[in-house]
């Protein structure tokens, strides 16, 4: 399914990108997490949390095709 | 008289001015039944960092998300505490050391209501909403901001 | 960075306005090591009683003892919580329902400590400084107002 | 000696002026009380701190020729 994924704050700045859309297999965050790890090999060294549909999710919840955040920490305030 | 309406940004572009915040204090004296307002603010600090000084910060959020927690807070703060009002605004952009970036803003007939409520919504702003902060340096390097 | 003048009185004729509020909060962005303020501000409430609007209050104070009393709160408040600057001012003689008849700032390089100040400081106010409040109905008869 | 005494809020609805100064025999407060009590009749109605060189004070405490002051509840804020 085609997912689109946006990326945040320190996020963006390895992704080089705010957004992107990407064309993934059935499965959950896990799965997704391993294509955008191997697509970004600096990603592993970054702390973030992921929302799907605007809520954060952990990495057995399973791909909606719903949109995707890679959230860093928050610095609200 | 409960002001509570559904899923208003909170964001504003740059700082937030005095001037914008004393005419919102001006704007509740028209509420009679309020005995006690509550305000924060968090303003922008020039923290040194390895002999760099913080000259400002960039705010950017995932602003449909934002924008959700942001009604969840107000929900659970009007079900948990008596207000009258309750406003929050919250910078996007550039907000320069010594310029405010959040005002939260509570009222209430008594004044313990409006304590508790401040504190839970402030924590609440910083714990789950997704906003991101760049601090960046007299030199123009930067580092991003974590909440403590 | 201290703001600790000592025995300024913090009685001011009058309401206190939203454009006094504004420019105090203008003022304190020059002191870049702030990071969170927290403001009281208590209003003249229209309470009815007994089928009597309350429409003003009319404060007067043992002022000498009031000065006193501020300051050992102040001094206290500088002992205890880490704060940059602290400002407190009481309206003496009519505010008008609606109107702002105390004003307390707090100002701290952290937001946990100006939560934990202003609730010390706004208490020991209403329980240890001599302010009457003089309840003036829209028939101009009155009652005595009594902090609970 | 001669005492300063100064009235607020509804005691001095009671006694009708702010301030007098009474000559008083050495004491305690209480002592001075009573004078007050039977000066103002409906001054025992009311609900009264006492203050002493701008300091509360308790019944046993001894008059100092300090200012005095009856002080109705607080209503600050």
């Amino acid at each position: 399914m085609l997912i689109k994924i946006k990326y945040f704050g320190q996020i963006a700045e390895v992704t080089q990108k705010e957004e992107e859309q990407l064309e993934v297999s059935e499965g959950n965050i896990s799965a997704l997490l391993n294509v955008l790890h191997s697509k970004y090999d600096t990603l592993n060294n970054k702390d973030f949390q992921i929302a799907q549909n605007q809520e954060l999710v952990s990495l057995e919840t399973e791909l909606t095709g719903a949109e995707i955040a890679l959230l860093p920490p928050f610095a609200g305030g | 008289m409960k002001d509570k309406k559904p899923m208003k940004s909170v964001f504003k572009e740059g700082a937030i001015t005095s001037e914008f915040i004393g005419n919102s204090i001006y704007k509740h004296q028209t509420k009679t039944s309020i005995g006690a307002h509550n305000i924060f603010l968090g303003q922008v600090r020039a923290d040194e960092i390895d002999g760099k000084t913080v000259s400002a910060i960039e705010y950017t959020a995932y602003e449909d998300m934002a924008n959700q927690k942001f009604h969840e807070i107000r929900e659970s703060s009007f079900e948990k505490f008596d207000l009258t009002c309750m406003h929050i605004y919250h910078s996007l952009g550039t907000v320069k050391a010594g310029e405010i970036c959040l005002f939260v803003f509570v009222s209430s007939p008594r004044r313990k209501v409006v304590f508790e409520a401040l504190e839970y919504i402030v924590d609440a702003i910083k714990a789950d909403v997704p906003v991101f902060g760049k601090e960046i340096f007299e030199d123009e390097s930067h580092q991003w901001k974590v909440n403590s």
